[in-house]
């Protein structure tokens, strides 16, 4: 299988609220590498992609995920095709 | 019932529909938020609700399943408003009806604690100093962990 | 506000009317008590509502000012229906409105309870089996009771 | 003074609900002895008023007392003039 060359392969970000305003982006295509199995994993690859990612993403305690639509914790696998939400704890209600 | 929507609700016509015909409810309880003109000492002037479509709703209706399976409630309703709001602005609106007041009441909290703390909203606030994300509170947090069970 | 009366109320337009205009309230609880059609099995065709004039108001004032001495309360309106109803209808209104959430839950919940077992009106019923006078019951005087202070 | 002469030395009693179908009138002005001092008494004596009164006022933990609009205990004062009221548990909201 060559990677990236489907749109099954990659995996789509969204970010929300102060995250997407750090990040500069509500929503990427990604074709992370294959030592990303984990949401960890791929929050550390993220911060490697530019500052903005980095100050986004460097407290944990306030970066929740969210992949295809469900609350996971960081351990949660992640693949290509997924929708991989980050956003900071909610304020609505 | 779940809703999640850009335009604002009429609370008394929502909650006519809900027991309009019905006459097993013995009592309903509700509750609305609104946005408030003060935050932390400063004037707001306008708030923006930014969410997840597709998250909020799948959300929204697991927390109305969690309650339907906790307490006997004949009607559930949850409006969720997004975008512009001005202070005096209604946000959320959240109805129970059950045949006893403690299932209407217990409810209707847990929605709102539970959807304060899940539901993927975010409330930015612009005030007379500029403007903010509005950080998720403690009190929110034990309001919501109240509810888990052990 | 407290209003003893024998029309019907609009709940959506006395919410509007408590919190119109205002834009420091940060949360609005309600609670509307409704005519079931059954009770201890018998279906119910009417229900007579009997009070004390002068008193009913009375003690639904000291209940609204203990209320107010207990939790930080923007607005409150009690609203009791008298005489003949049937099912369906609507009995009674309690609404609080509050900055915070949880004193606008515990307030209402609290009026609820307390005009329960002290607000001196009677429920007669009308049964497919005859009339009979409603019966005090002990999860209300335990749900007033838990307001008691010690 | 003598008793019973001007409207004001008349206890005004109001009966409620099953009390008032039991008793039969919703409000009469009576004039107890001086040896009524007390609600207690007062219960006491209207018992003696006839079979419709012992029946409605015979299990005290039923009846409640409000006299000038206020509830009070089955020790209170009761002067002529009062507007006194029996009623059983209340029933609303």
């Amino acid at each position: 299988m060559v990677r990236g060359t489907t749109y099954i392969s990659l995996m789509k970000l969204l970010y929300f609220a102060s995250l997407r305003q750090k990040i500069g982006t509500a929503e990427e295509n990604l074709d992370p590498p294959g030592s990303v199995a984990t949401v960890a994993q791929l929050v550390d690859w993220l911060k490697t992609r530019g500052a903005n990612y980095a100050d986004a993403l460097n407290n944990p305690k306030i970066v929740r995920v969210a992949v295809n639509r469900e609350y996971v914790p960081y351990d949660h696998r992640v693949t290509p095709g997924d929708e991989v939400a980050l956003f900071p704890p909610v304020t609505g209600g | 019932m779940i809703r999640v929507q850009r335009e604002d609700f009429d609370p008394g016509a929502e909650i006519a529909a809900l027991t309009r015909g019905r006459s097993d409810i013995g009592g309903v309880t509700s509750f609305i938020g609104l946005v408030r003109d003060m935050a932390g000492g400063d004037k707001i002037t306008a708030m923006t609700l930014e969410h997840y479509p597709g998250m909020t709703e799948k959300e929204l209706e697991a927390i109305e399943a969690e309650a339907r399976k906790r307490w006997p409630l004949d009607a559930v309703l949850i409006v969720h408003r997004y975008g512009e709001l001005k202070p005096g602005d209604r946000i959320v609106l959240v109805v129970t009806a059950s045949a006893h007041r403690d299932a209407a009441f217990d409810a209707c909290r847990f929605l709102i604690d539970w959807l304060k703390t899940k539901a993927p909203f975010w409330k930015r606030e612009e005030t007379s100093t500029g403007a903010r994300w509005v950080e998720a509170k403690d009190s929110d947090d034990q309001a919501a962990a109240k509810w888990e069970k052990r």
